[in-house]
C-alpha cells in the first residue's frame, strides 16, 4: 500500500487535522470528526447536516460554508459516524429552525443516522432527514437495500444549501431535497480499486485489461466487469442506463465526476464525450460540473450525475457558494 | 453448582470476543473486501477495543448495565452497518436480562433473542439475506431447542456455536439481498457474509467461556 | 494503461474540447491548443500568457480567468508548444501594453518561448518573460539545465496576474514576477510513476517499498529513491531541502499539492504535517492552497511549496481570481 | 557522374529518416523514460510525419527551400527540447546551403557544420554534455576529414554514421549536463542519450541514401 500516510488508524484525524489547519474559516471538532462553519449561520435558519465514512473528499467537509452545508460529520474510512456523533453535530448546527440530515442510502448511514435523528428529537431539535439513492447500477427492489447515494449528493448539498440560506422552513427544504433526489441519476465506473488503508490492499483485483462498470464509491465491486475501452464506449456505458432510468429530456445540471486518482486531463475528455451523448439524448446541459468532488480514496474512474432542472434549481445552484470544495459568487 | 453465567463469566466472554475478532481481523476484512468495503475487521475491531477499554478495571454490576455499556460504546465507536446491529443486540440483551447478577440458561436464552429480534427491528433481515442474521437466528433457535430438551448451559452454547457456524457456511452460496453485498447482486454468490463470520465468532467464543467457567 | 482516452494521439485535443465544452467562461482554438478568455480584459492592460506540455492539468488552462492567466498555451504531454502556437496565443491575447510570457525552466519550453518570443517581437508586440525556477531537488549549477520551474508556477500566476489586472505596465510586471521566483522554493516526491499515454507504460518502475525523491513533473525520476517512509518523515524530506535554501522565517504562502492521482484525505494529511515542520523553521504560514494544482498525470505523490510573502504579494493574493482551477472573491 | 546530393536524394533521406525514427520510435522513447520523460519517440515521429505529409508530392525545388521548409516544420510541429534543435539543424543547414538544387561533398559539409553549430547556439552543448551533441560533433568531424582526405561523398557519409553511433554510445557512461536528464545527476549514466540516438539515425540514413543514389 502506497499512501502519504503515518498509521493507518490515524488517518482519519490527521486528514482532519489538516483541514483545521487549512481553512481558518472552518471550526473542527478533532474529536468528535465534525466540521462546521467557523461563523454559524443566522438564528432561525434551517442547517443543513450531511456526513458518512471518509474517502469521499471533498465530500463532505470541503462542502461546509456559505451556501452549503453548516456540518459534516467524518467517519471512519468508509465507515457511517455513530450516532452520538452525528447527535453532537446537529446541536451544534441547530440554529432553532431544525436540522436537515443529508444522508446516502447505505445500510450504515440509513441506521445511524436514524439512531441520531431519535437522540436529537429527545433533545427537543427538529430534524429532517432526506435519504439520496441515485445509483442507476442498482436495481431498486425487494432484492437489494436499494439505490446507493452517489454523484447526485454533490449537487443536493449545493441546492439544498442555498435555499436554506434564503430562510426556508425545514419542511420546504426537506420537501425541495426529495424532489431533487427523484430527478437525479448517477453511474459510475472503476478502472482500478481503491485500496483501505485499514486493509492494506486493493478492495478487488482487476486485471490490466478490464474495468468494472456500475461500482460504488466505497470499493464495492460493480455490476459487472467489462474488458477495458476506449472513453466514448465507456461514456456509453455509463449514459445509457441514466437515460433508460430517467426523462431527462431538458435542462440539466451534469457532473462528471472523478473517483480520486484520476487527473483532470482524463476528465474532461470524458465529459466531452458524455455532454455529447447526452445532447444527442435530448438533455440540455444548463451547468456542469467536471472534477473530483465524490470520491472513493485511490481509485481510478469516473461517474456521471445527471439532474433534470428547472428555473428553481438552476437559481439555486448560481447562488454564492464558499466552502473549500465549492465556491463561485463569494 | 446452578447453571447459570455471571456478570464475571459475560465479561470474560466479550474479553474473549474482543481477543477472538482482533485476531481475525484480517480475515473478516478479507471477507469484506469480496463483497462489501473491506472494513468489518477494522470496525469489529476498533468497537471491541472501545469495548475493552470501558470494561478494563471496573468491577461488573449488573448484566443489564454490564450489556448496555457494551451496546452503546458499540453504537457510539463502531459506525457502518455493524455497529447499530451488534449495538442494539447487547441493548436488547441487556434490557431483557434486567438488574440481575447472573442469568440461567432460559434467562440467557431469551436474553439472545431479544438482541436478535433487535437486529431484525433495526435491520429487516429475513432469512437468506446473507446477512448476520443467517449466523444468529440458527444459533438462538439451537440454543432454545438445547435448553427446552433438558441440556446444560455449557452444550446448549455448542449447539448453537455449531448452528452459528453452520449457518455463516450456509451463506456461501447466497445472493445477498441486505446490506453492501446486496448492490452485487448474483456477484455476491460464492463468498461468505463477514457479518454472519463475526456472528459466528460471538457464539463460539460463548460456548467456550461457557465451558471454562469457573 | 488504464486511462479514460480514446487514441493516445488524441488526448490533448478531446481533452480541450471537454475544456471547451465545460466552461463557456472560456475560448478555446482546438487547432493551436490555446485557451483564452471569452471576455478579453481592458485594453492596456499587460496580458499574461502562460504554457507548457500537457498533463499537468489544471495548470495552465484551468488559470485562465479574471485575475490570473489571459491565455494558455498547451503543448502535446509533456511537449512543451510550438513557437507558432504560442505566437498566436500572444498576439490574441496583447492589449496593447505588452505580453509576459510565464515559463518553466526546461529546455525545451525555454527553446520554443525564445523563438515564439522573437517571432511576437518581429510583429512589433512587446514580450517580457519570466522563466521559473523553484525546484530545490535540482542542483542549481553549471552542471545541469538548471533548477526545473514546478509549484511556484501555479502562486506565481496568481499573484502576477492579479498585478497585470490592476494595471501596472509590463516592467512592472516583469519585475514582480522575477521577485516571486527568486524568493519561491517547492520540493516533490512520488509514490508511483506516472503513464504518458503515446508510451503506455510507467516511465519509471518504483518497486511497492520505495518512493522517489525530488521528482519533476513529466515523470523525471527523482534525484533519489528512499525506502517507503510514514507521512511525516516524508514532509521532513521535502521542508528540509527547502529551508536549508530559502530563509523563509517570515509571513508566506504555502502549497501541498498533488501530483494527480493522491486524493484531498491524503494531501491534508499531508499539509498538517509540512505546516508543522516549517513552523518550526521559522515560517508563519499567512495563506495556503492543499489540491491538486500542478499533476504530472496519474502520478501518486505530492510537492510543498513555499514563498516569502509580505504586505504586498498578501494584497494581490486575496485579489479576486475567477479560474476553473482557482476561483475566490468573484 | 559528378560526386553531388541533390534535392530529390536529399527529400529521399528525409524521408528515409521520417521511416527509421517511426520504426524505432518505441525504443528512442524508451530511451527517454529513463532519463528524461517519456516523449522523445513521441515527438519525432510526430514531427517527421508532418515534414513527410509537407513535402508529400510537392516537387522538391532548391536545397534551401526544401531543407527550411523541413526546419520550419519541425520547429512547429514538434515542441520539446528536439523541435527547436532539429528545427534550426536544418533552416541553418538551408541557410548555409542556398538556393542551388544539388551540393557537392563540401559544401554538404559546410551545410552539416553550419547546422550542427545552429544547435550549439540554441542550446549552449558542449561535447561530453549527454546531448545529441555528442553524437553530431563527431560525425561532422568525420565527414570534414574523411573528404579533405579526399573519400567520396558515399564514403565520407558512411564514416560520419559510424561516428555518429560510435558517439551516442559513448554517453552512456555520461553524467548529463543538459536537458532533461541533467536532472537526474549520477543516476543518468548508464543510459543512452535519446536524443544522441535519433541523431545516429540521421547520419545512418544519409548514409545510407548517398550510398544508393541512382
Ligand atoms: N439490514 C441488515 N440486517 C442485518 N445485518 C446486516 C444488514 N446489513 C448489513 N448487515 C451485516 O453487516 C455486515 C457488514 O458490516 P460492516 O462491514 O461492519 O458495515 P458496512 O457494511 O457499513 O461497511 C454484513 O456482512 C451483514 O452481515
Ligand atoms: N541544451 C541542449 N543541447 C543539445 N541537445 C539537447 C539539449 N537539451 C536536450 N537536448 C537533447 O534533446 C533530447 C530530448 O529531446 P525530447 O525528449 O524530444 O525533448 P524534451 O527533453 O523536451 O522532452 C535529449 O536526449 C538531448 O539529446
Ligand atoms: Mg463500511
Ligand atoms: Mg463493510
Ligand atoms: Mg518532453
Ligand atoms: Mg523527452
Amino acid at each position: 500500500m502506497k499512501k502519504l500516510i503515518n498509521a493507518p488508524e490515524d488517518v482519519l484525524v490527521e486528514s482532519l487535522r489538516g483541514v483545521s489547519l487549512a481553512h481558518p474559516e472552518l471550526a473542527v471538532d478533532l474529536e468528535n470528526h465534525v466540521i462546521t462553519r467557523a461563523t454559524p449561520k443566522d438564528q432561525g435558519k434551517v442547517a443543513v447536516l450531511s456526513g458518512g465514512g471518509s474517502g469521499h473528499e471533498p465530500l463532505h467537509g470541503g462542502f461546509v460554508g456559505l451556501g452549503m452545508l453548516d456540518a459534516a460529520v467524518a467517519g471512519e474510512v468508509f465507515t457511517s459516524p455513530t450516532p452520538d456523533k452525528v447527535q453532537v453535530a446537529t446541536k451544534a448546527v441547530d440554529r432553532g429552525a431544525g436540522v436537515l440530515h443529508i444522508v446516502k442510502n447505505y445500510t450504515g448511514d440509513v441506521l445511524n443516522f436514524e439512531m441520531a435523528a431519535e437522540l436529537a428529537s429527545m433533545e427537543g431539535i427538529e430534524v429532517g432527514t432526506v435519504v439520496v439513492d441515485d445509483d442507476v447500477a442498482v436495481q431498486d427492489s425487494l432484492y437489494t437495500a436499494g439505490r446507493r447515494g452517489v454523484g447526485l449528493t454533490v449537487l443536493l448539498e449545493k441546492l439544498v444549501g442555498a435555499a436554506a440560506e434564503e430562510g426556508r422552513d425545514l419542511a420546504s427544504v426537506v420537501e425541495l431535497a426529495k424532489r431533487i433526489n427523484g430527478q437525479g441519476r448517477s453511474m459510475g465506473m472503476a478502472l482500478t480499486s481503491c485500496t483501505v488503508p485499514a486493509a492494506g490492499k486493493p478492495t478487488f483485483d482487476l486485471p490490466d485489461d478490464q474495468m468494472e462498470i456500475g461500482i460504488g464509491i466505497h470499493g464495492e465491486p460493480g455490476r459487472h466487469r467489462e474488458p477495458l475501452a476506449p472513453a466514448s464506449e465507456i461514456a456509453r456505458q455509463l449514459v445509457e442506463p441514466i437515460l433508460a432510468d430517467l426523462d431527462a429530456a431538458g435542462p440539466a445540471i451534469v457532473m462528471l465526476n472523478g473517483m480520486g486518482a484520476t487527473p483532470l486531463i482524463e476528465l474532461y475528455l470524458m465529459y466531452a464525450e458524455v455532454a455529447a451523448l447526452l445532447e444527442k439524448g435530448g438533455v440540455q446541459i444548463a451547468r456542469n460540473l467536471v472534477g473530483n468532488y465524490i470520491t472513493s480514496l485511490d481509485m481510478a474512474g469516473c461517474s456521471v450525475t445527471v439532474l433534470k432542472a428547472d428555473d428553481e434549481l438552476l437559481r439555486l445552484w448560481d447562488a454564492p457558494v464558499n466552502t473549500p470544495g465549492l465556491r463561485w459568487g463569494a | 453448582m446452578t447453571d447459570t453465567i455471571d456478570t464475571g463469566t459475560l465479561t470474560a466472554w466479550i474479553t474473549r470476543f474482543r481477543d477472538a475478532v482482533t485476531e481475525k481481523r484480517e480475515w473478516l476484512t478479507e471477507l469484506d473486501s469480496a463483497i462489501g468495503d473491506a472494513d468489518h475487521g477494522a470496525n469489529m475491531a476498533r468497537g471491541m477495543a472501545a469495548v475493552a477499554d470501558k470494561l478494563g478495571g471496573v468491577a461488573p454490576g449488573t448484566v443489564d448495565e454490564l450489556l448496555k455499556g457494551v451496546g452503546m460504546t458499540l453504537v457510539s465507536s463502531v459506525g457502518g452497518a455493524s455497529g447499530p446491529l451488534y449495538g442494539t443486540f447487547f441493548l436488547r440483551m441487556g434490557m431483557t436480562a434486567g438488574t440481575v447478577t447472573e442469568l440461567d440458561a432460559t434467562a440467557l436464552a431469551a436474553a439472545l433473542r431479544a438482541g436478535l429480534d433487535g437486529i431484525v427491528a433495526r435491520g429487516k433481515a429475513e432469512a437468506g439475506d446473507k446477512t448476520m442474521f443467517d449466523a444468529m437466528a440458527p444459533a438462538v433457535d439451537a440454543l432454545d431447542a438445547a435448553i427446552a430438551g433438558g441440556a446444560s448451559m455449557a452444550d446448549a452454547a455448542r449447539t448453537a456455536a455449531e448452528a452459528a457456524s453452520a449457518g455463516r457456511d450456509a451463506t456461501l452460496p447466497l445472493v445477498a439481498r441486505k446490506g453492501r453485498a446486496s448492490y452485487l447482486g448474483e456477484r455476491s454468490t460464492g463468498h461468505l457474509d463477514p457479518g454472519a463470520a463475526s456472528t459466528a465468532i460471538l457464539f463460539e467464543t460463548l460456548a467456550t467461556t461457557i465451558a471454562e467457567r469457573t
